[in-house]
């Protein structure tokens, strides 16, 4: 890892520098599994490596690939660098060994939720249950954020009104998708299977790795293939741009919703104990539908992104095209 | 020999943070600020799911009959932390676009100058009023 | 009118203030706006009086408004000095009332009602540092007083005067937030009180070298009372109309800044403490020194107005002289100056304003002959000379005495050196202007021109000021014994 | 629901942003935005009250209780930011959409709100949660949100600006992050009055040491606090005017009240001030900063660069206060980010009036406008005044309390040094004061006519409040000390 770093920092052409983050992503994504964090793992590899990889390669292509030959001064970055890395070091000295079990990490907080969530949570996964129930909140703050940068990026990049498409852009569009009539056949008959593993993903949260999150992105992926393979209009077409927005409000309210409801229900905000006569079912009943709330929201901002994105590049081809 | 053992992978990771931090400062062009940024916070969630980890135990979803589970804390932390490294790429790459539509540069330092002759066409401008 | 003494002395402070309501209302019309002015300004001072007179009959005067920080208010109470300095002020802004319409008439100035605005809350301002009963109180209309008479010194507006205002405003607010607060926050925290207290708010014992850095943060602190190094902005301020530099450079704001050093040497440190100090002595030398080295520059002004306002600058050393003098009657001779300069300078202002209008001179090179077309004004500035240099039939006799009792009385031979020598060069530079007027043969082009004496409105002000110096002459009794009474209470108190 | 009144005070604003997006129509969401916040208000008065009556209230989400589960804790020191936080913002609000029509696209106006809402919302969940991680999600909401409003602004300028503050802004949360982790690590709990137990047992390790040192450098990127302010000023220039008159205004106090927060509660104040220098290093970076920034400010061209620039001169004073290490020290701090709110926020707006009708804020544009802007330009000057520290104004008082915070220290040379300071302010004041109403107004320009009152009248709010607040100190005073007391808990 160390090195497709060091590499990062050295090559100039931009396009491998993404390819290697992403594939700094999936190598971190292999790591997490070591470390026994396949929920992380499954997230990193799917945003680290995919998304995150995804948008990058977008904006290099909007961009320009090369790198100019840096014109800084490196010492004294460098110099930053040591004394942050050199305290970090001496910080470590103190630090409870690697792995070991005895560690205040694992003896305050953690047994309740490894020995006691199944009985006060019903749930097998406890990241599941942490996520979802005893910090609720802060998961809840997660979907603001992507609800947050899905306005940002949104509010950067929505277009006016789309130029009308040029009849040269439209061929250009077109004469790409011919060429890739064969990954186009092979990916229609993937995207119902990439779906229906997103709503699996999604709702077996509970029991294995995964979740809302997971599966939003999942779910997302399966549309941005889509509208890579057959071109933004038609993609466009499948989902539209207003409803994707309201699904990223809903997701976010229904979440919202949740907790308004126990508290009207005379528990306290996400208290999904009082949603239901028998308090399992009731956290039961609490995490799926927060999950849906995270799922809904997560899919669409992720499509709203891509869309702002790629809706940018077109616009941008459209108005050369005028200049030229 | 005991404390290299037990502390090399959080040197491993903290030489992967610099490295990133690193790439932040000195680099000029915007999207490898960005990866730079990336890999800082991806260091960072390793160096997260290391504290959690205990040796010898498994994932931590129940299971019968296993005792030993890493902690979940950490792992739910860092989910969270990786959204919002996501949310900010996502924002900073969408930045980027902007200025390369404005600008017609990707780079720190020509940024920085256009800024400045900017400032001095103002007030040139102000001069001949 | 049955109005409460304390209504009074609230009134006198707000009253001011709230007539700049009917100043602007009234912008249109300019003869009801100027009766506003005067009508305001004629009440201010008949609430004066009522208070004088009450204070007389042995009331006790004070009003508690309200709590800004804990265990600080804005509160007032009436005492002699400053009794003596709101009688001043209120009497003269009457006066400069009358003469500023005739004037910014006769001069055709712009911004009129700004004008009148900004006089009008810098009174307000003048009323409430002369009734404040701490420091605090006092501190704010001392900084209400440096910002409504900005607008004033930058007047006209032109390029002169913004760099005229630029030094004005950085000066005076610059020492007082440097210095002066910090000389408040000082005695805050060693005192724990900012009241104004006979003998002094400082417990015994405290260290007196603190208490000298202290002191002399105070007189530096205190910008208006132009001590040198920090005098410059009064010169700069000449470039305002007449009238302002009239009232508030020879009455109201350079008098709340001796007033200022007057309250705090007497009533915060107390004149025991005070002849004990460190650095009283130097300080003294330094208030010595300005006298001479202003009286020496005064000298050599050609320009009316900034030779006026360097003598303005000596006379203020004297207050501060006899502040420092640490003995009763220097307090008494220091006070009585700041009325008797107070008419005297006035007067003198008035008149170069008079010969501004009239005859659109400000040199004093120009003014040869001049004493036969304009036979009164030049009477009157040779009377108000008189006041300045201390001889009689002028009122200044009466405080330069006690100022030489004084430091006599405290065996302070080289104060007493220069306070002789200053008054000569105060003959040197102020004699030789009536002289010329009345004496040298008319300019060739004073002939050509046809002068006239000043406007009514003006003679009629320097009139009465100059009378007012006259009297102050013959009748000084009263004014000695509100000065005297300030040092009785305060030795009596130190008796006990 | 006055029980649930701790994270009523988060959610509503919350709430509001999705739904906003679903209003669609600018003028409907900015009512709706505005409703949301005056909500916020309110709620932040009721918890002051109920705070300044009964103490702590301790919320638990979830129904979990801390540290397993996140809790809200309400103090007298965080309710007392939040009323500051959600009242500005209501304020700010009003001229809201007056200003917006002018500077951002139609079609972008609710999002400007939606991300308006979640600002908001981030900010006061960092203040009421009390929860470590918590911090950090909320941050995050904040800072997203703050950077995509700063990038709307209209020079392109604005976006080089956002993406500056994006990078510093999470190299600054990542720090954070760090410093959470490792405290974390130490003592398993991410529970702040849990930390603040456990924190003693450890604090003797370098861990710990590091961990404190990784976080407030963090906060201090966040804070602007002198050198690492230099993404504030062209942030704040060239954000819409409005969202700088709320950023000014409200963000540094949520990055102070961090450093507050982990410093005195949680490290406590031996660990932080006894076994770290960290007293002198704050008190020369604090001096430091009001000097060389107040000194830039003086210089500048853009007058919302110079009152930018006078914000991190500003910080500097807050940071003074607080390396004094003492109640009365931190009294000052308090005060002076109450105040300091009232002055930039009424400054700040008043400067997006000008903006409305000059279209720019360069100082030469001024000339005349004192004529022609009576209203606006005068609270310009009361404004001013009040950054200066004149009597009767605000900026009076937190000068008064923070000298004699010093004095009470017998530091004379500091407390030269901060009234010196504030003569800084005179000079950079005085140039606006002076263009504006000693200059004739630009010939061949058109006459330009007084604000709206959508803008005088937030604006005048504001100024009242600098003036009221500097003469009737006791609500103010009252809760600062109060607050400043608890979390020294000296029984007095």
């Amino acid at each position: 890892m160390v090195g497709i770093a060091l590499a990062v920092n050295q090559i100039k052409d931009m396009f491998a520098v993404v390819m290697l983050a992403g594939i700094y992503g999936l190598v971190s994504a292999s790591f997490f599994v070591a470390m026994d964090a396949v929920d992380v793992a499954f997230t990193e590899a799917s945003v680290g490596a995919g998304i995150s990889t995804l948008l990058m390669l977008t904006t290099v292509a909007m961009t320009g690939r090369t790198e100019h030959e840096a014109s800084h001064k490196p010492l004294l970055a460098l110099f930053v660098v040591t004394v942050t890395g050199g305290l970090l070091i001496y910080g470590t000295f103190d630090m409870p060994y690697f792995g070991s079990a005895d560690a205040p990490v694992h003896n305050h907080v953690a047994p309740r939720y490894i020995y006691d969530s199944i009985k006060e949570i019903g749930v097998p996964n406890m990241v599941t249950s942490v996520l979802a129930s005893y910090r609720g909140f802060d998961t809840f703050g997660e979907v603001t954020v992507i609800f947050t940068a899905g306005i940002g990026v949104l509010a950067l990049l929505s277009v006016v009104r789309l130029p009308k498409t040029d009849a040269a852009v439209e061929a250009i569009n077109n004469s790409m998708h011919e060429k890739h009539l064969v990954l186009r056949v092979v990916i229609k008959t993937m995207i119902p299977f990439i779906l229906l593993y997103a709503f699996y993903v999604q709702f077996h949260g509970d029991y294995g790795p995964g979740g809302g999150f997971q599966a939003g992105v999942i779910f997302a992926a399966a549309i941005i293939m889509y509208a890579l393979l057959f071109g933004l209009s038609a993609a466009r077409r499948v989902i539209t741009q207003p409803v994707v927005q309201l699904l990223s409000a809903i997701g976010v309210l229904v979440y919202g919703s949740v907790g308004i409801v126990s508290m009207l229900n005379g528990g306290s905000f996400l208290d999904y104990s009082v949603l239901s006569a028998d308090p399992i079912a009731g956290q039961h009943l609490g995490i799926l539908l927060i999950e849906l709330g995270v799922g809904l929201t997560v899919a669409s901002v992720m499509i709203i992104i891509f869309f702002s994105f790629s809706a940018r590049s077109e616009y941008q081809q459209a108005k050369k095209g005028e200049s030229l | 020999m005991t404390m290299i053992l037990g502390l090399y992978n959080y040197w491993i990771v903290i030489v992967l943070m610099m490295i990133g931090f690193y790439i932040i400062i000195s680099h000029g062009h915007l999207i490898k600020k960005i990866i730079g940024l990336n890999i800082f916070q991806t260091s960072v969630f390793i160096f997260y799911i290391s504290v959690g980890k205990v040796e010898g135990a498994t994932a931590p979803i129940w299971q019968e009959g296993i005792l030993l589970y890493s902690n979940p804390l950490p792992h739910v932390l860092i989910l969270t932390a990786i959204v919002v490294g996501i949310a900010t790429t996502a924002l900073g790459l969408a930045l980027i676009v902007r200025i390369k539509e404005e600008y017609g540069s990707v780079d720190e330092g020509e940024i920085q100058s256009m800024d400045n002759q900017d400032v001095i066409s103002q007030e040139k401008e102000h001069q001949q009023c | 009118m049955n109005l409460s003494l304390e209504t009074l002395l609230q009134l006198s402070i707000l009253l001011p203030m709230l007539s700049t309501i009917g100043i602007v209302a009234l912008r249109g019309h300019q003869n009801l706006r100027e009766a506003v002015s005067i009508f305001t300004s004629l009440f201010v001072f008949y609430a004066v009086v009522s208070i004088y007179l009450g204070l007389q009959s042995g009331e006790t005067i004070s009003v508690h408004w309200l709590q800004i920080l804990p265990y600080l208010s804005v509160s007032f109470t009436v005492e002699p000095l400053g009794m003596i300095f709101a009688l001043i002020a209120s009497f003269l802004w009457l006066v400069t009332i009358i003469y500023s319409i005739g004037y910014m008439r006769g001069h055709n100035e712009d911004h009129q009602t700004r004008f009148y605005c900004c006089f009008a809350i810098a009174i307000g301002a003048v009323m409430g540092v002369a009734f404040a009963d701490n420091l605090l109180t006092l501190f704010i209309f001392y900084e209400v007083l440096t910002l409504s008479t900005y607008p004033l010194v930058t007047h006209a507006g032109t390029e002169a005067a913004k760099k005229g205002g630029r030094t004005y405003l950085g000066i005076l607010l610059g020492t007082s937030i440097a210095f002066f607060l910090f000389a408040i926050l000082g005695t805050w925290a060693i005192a724990g009180t900012l009241d104004f207290t006979q003998g002094g708010v400082f417990p015994e014992g405290t260290d007196t070298t603190l208490l000298g850095v202290i002191l002399v943060l105070f007189i530096f602190g205190i910008g208006k009372a132009a001590i040198m190094p920090f005098h410059r902005w009064l010169p700069a301020a000449m470039v305002a109309p007449t009238p302002v530099s009239a009232l508030l450079h020879a009455v109201a704001v350079v008098k709340a800044g001796v007033f200022t050093v007057m309250k705090v040497c007497a009533l915060i440190f107390g004149i025991d403490l005070l002849s004990i100090l460190p650095t009283t002595q130097p300080l003294l030398y330094l208030a010595g020194a300005t006298v001479l080295l202003a009286s020496f520059i005064a000298m050599r002004q050609d320009n009316l107005k900034a030779r006026l306002a360097y003598s303005t600058i000596g006379q203020l050393g004297y207050i501060t002289i006899g502040a420092l003098l640490a003995s009763p009657i220097g307090v008494i001779g220091g006070s009585m100056h700041i009325a008797m300069h107070a008419f005297g300078k006035i007067t003198l202002f008035f008149c170069a304003g008079a010969i501004l209008v009239a005859a659109h001179k400000s040199k004093v090179s120009q003014l040869d002959g001049l004493g036969r077309q304009m036979p009164i004004t030049m009477a009157a500035f040779f009377i108000a000379s008189l006041a300045i240099i201390g001889i009689p039939p002028a009122g200044g006799t009466w405080s330069k005495w006690y100022l030489l009792m004084g430091s006599m009385d405290t065996e302070q031979w080289t104060i007493l050196v220069i306070l002789l020598v200053s008054s000569l060069l105060n003959i040197a530079y102020l004699l030789p202007i009536p002289i010329r007027a009345f004496l040298y043969k008319e300019s060739p082009s004073n002939t050509a021109l046809e002068i006239k004496e000043a406007p009514l409105a003006c003679l009629i002000a320097i009139g009465i000021t100059t009378i007012a110096t006259m009297v102050l002459f013959i009748y000084p009794t009263p004014l000695y014994e509100l000065a005297s009474s300030i040092l009785q209470t305060s030795s009596n108190a130190h008796g006990q | 629901m006055l029980a649930h009144l701790p994270i009523l005070q988060v959610i509503v604003p919350l709430i509001a942003a999705p739904t906003c997006l679903i209003l669609r129509k600018p003028k409907l969401v900015w009512l709706f935005t505005l409703l949301a916040s005056s909500l916020a208000f309110v709620i932040s008065i009721l918890l002051v009250q109920q705070v300044m009556l009964t103490g702590t209230i301790s919320y638990e989400l979830g129904g979990w209780s801390p540290p397993w589960g996140i809790e809200y804790r309400i103090d007298k020191l965080n309710a007392f930011i939040a009323l500051i936080i959600s009242g500005v913002s209501t304020v700010v609000l009003l001229a809201a959409q007056t200003s917006i029509e002018k500077e951002i696209p139609q079609e972008k106006q609710t999002l400007f709100y939606i991300l308006y809402l979640l600002s908001l919302t981030g900010m006061l969940g960092i203040l009421t949660t009390g929860d470590a991680f918590n911090v950090f999600v909320f941050l995050e909401i904040s800072s997203l949100s703050a950077y995509s409003l700063i990038a709307l602004g209209k020079d392109r300028r604005a976006l080089w600006a956002s993406f500056q503050y994006l990078i510093m802004g999470t190299i600054g949360a990542t720090f954070i992050l760090i410093g959470i982790g490792l405290m974390y690590q130490m003592t398993g709990t991410l529970n702040m009055a849990d930390l603040a137990e456990r924190l003693p047992e450890v604090a003797e390790t370098r861990t710990i040491t590091t961990a404190y040192v990784f976080f407030i450098v963090g906060v201090c990127l966040k804070l602007a606090l002198f050198p690492l302010h230099f993404w504030l000023p062209n942030a704040y220039t060239y954000a819409p005017s409005i969202v700088t008159a709320f950023f000014a205004a409200t963000s540094t106090k949520v990055a102070a009240y961090l450093l507050i927060r982990f410093t005195f509660s949680i490290f406590g104040i031996s660990f932080s001030f006894t076994t770290l220098p960290m007293e002198t290093l704050f008190l020369i970076l604090g001096l430091l900063g009001i000097f060389i920034a107040s000194t830039v400010a003086i210089y500048q061209d853009n007058i919302k660069h110079v009152f930018a620039y006078s914000s991190v001169a500003q910080v500097g004073y807050m940071i003074v206060g607080f390396s004094l290490a003492t109640q009365a020290g931190l009294t000052a701090m308090l005060l002076h980010m109450f105040n300091h709110a009232l002055m930039k926020g009424a400054l700040f707006l008043a400067l997006a009036a000008v903006i409305y009708r000059v279209g720019s804020t360069r100082i030469a544009d001024f000339q005349g406008l004192g004529r022609q802007m009576p209203l606006t330009m005068a609270a310009i000057v009361v404004g001013g005044l009040s950054l200066i520290g004149v009597p009767l104004t605000v900026g009076f008082v937190s000068k008064w309390y923070l000298v004699v915070a010093v004095l009470e220290k017998g530091w004379w040379w500091l407390a030269g040094l901060v009234l010196l300071g504030s003569l800084l302010a005179v000079i950079y004041v005085w140039r606006i004061v002076e263009t504006a109403y000693f200059k004739a107004p630009i010939a061949g320009r058109q006459p330009v006519k007084e604000a709206p009152m959508a803008f005088l009248v937030p604006v005048w709010m504001l100024v009242s409040a600098n003036v009221y607040f500097g003469i009737d100190t006791r609500l103010s005073v009252e809760i600062a000390t109060a607050a400043a007391k608890s979390l020294f808990g000296v029984v007095q």
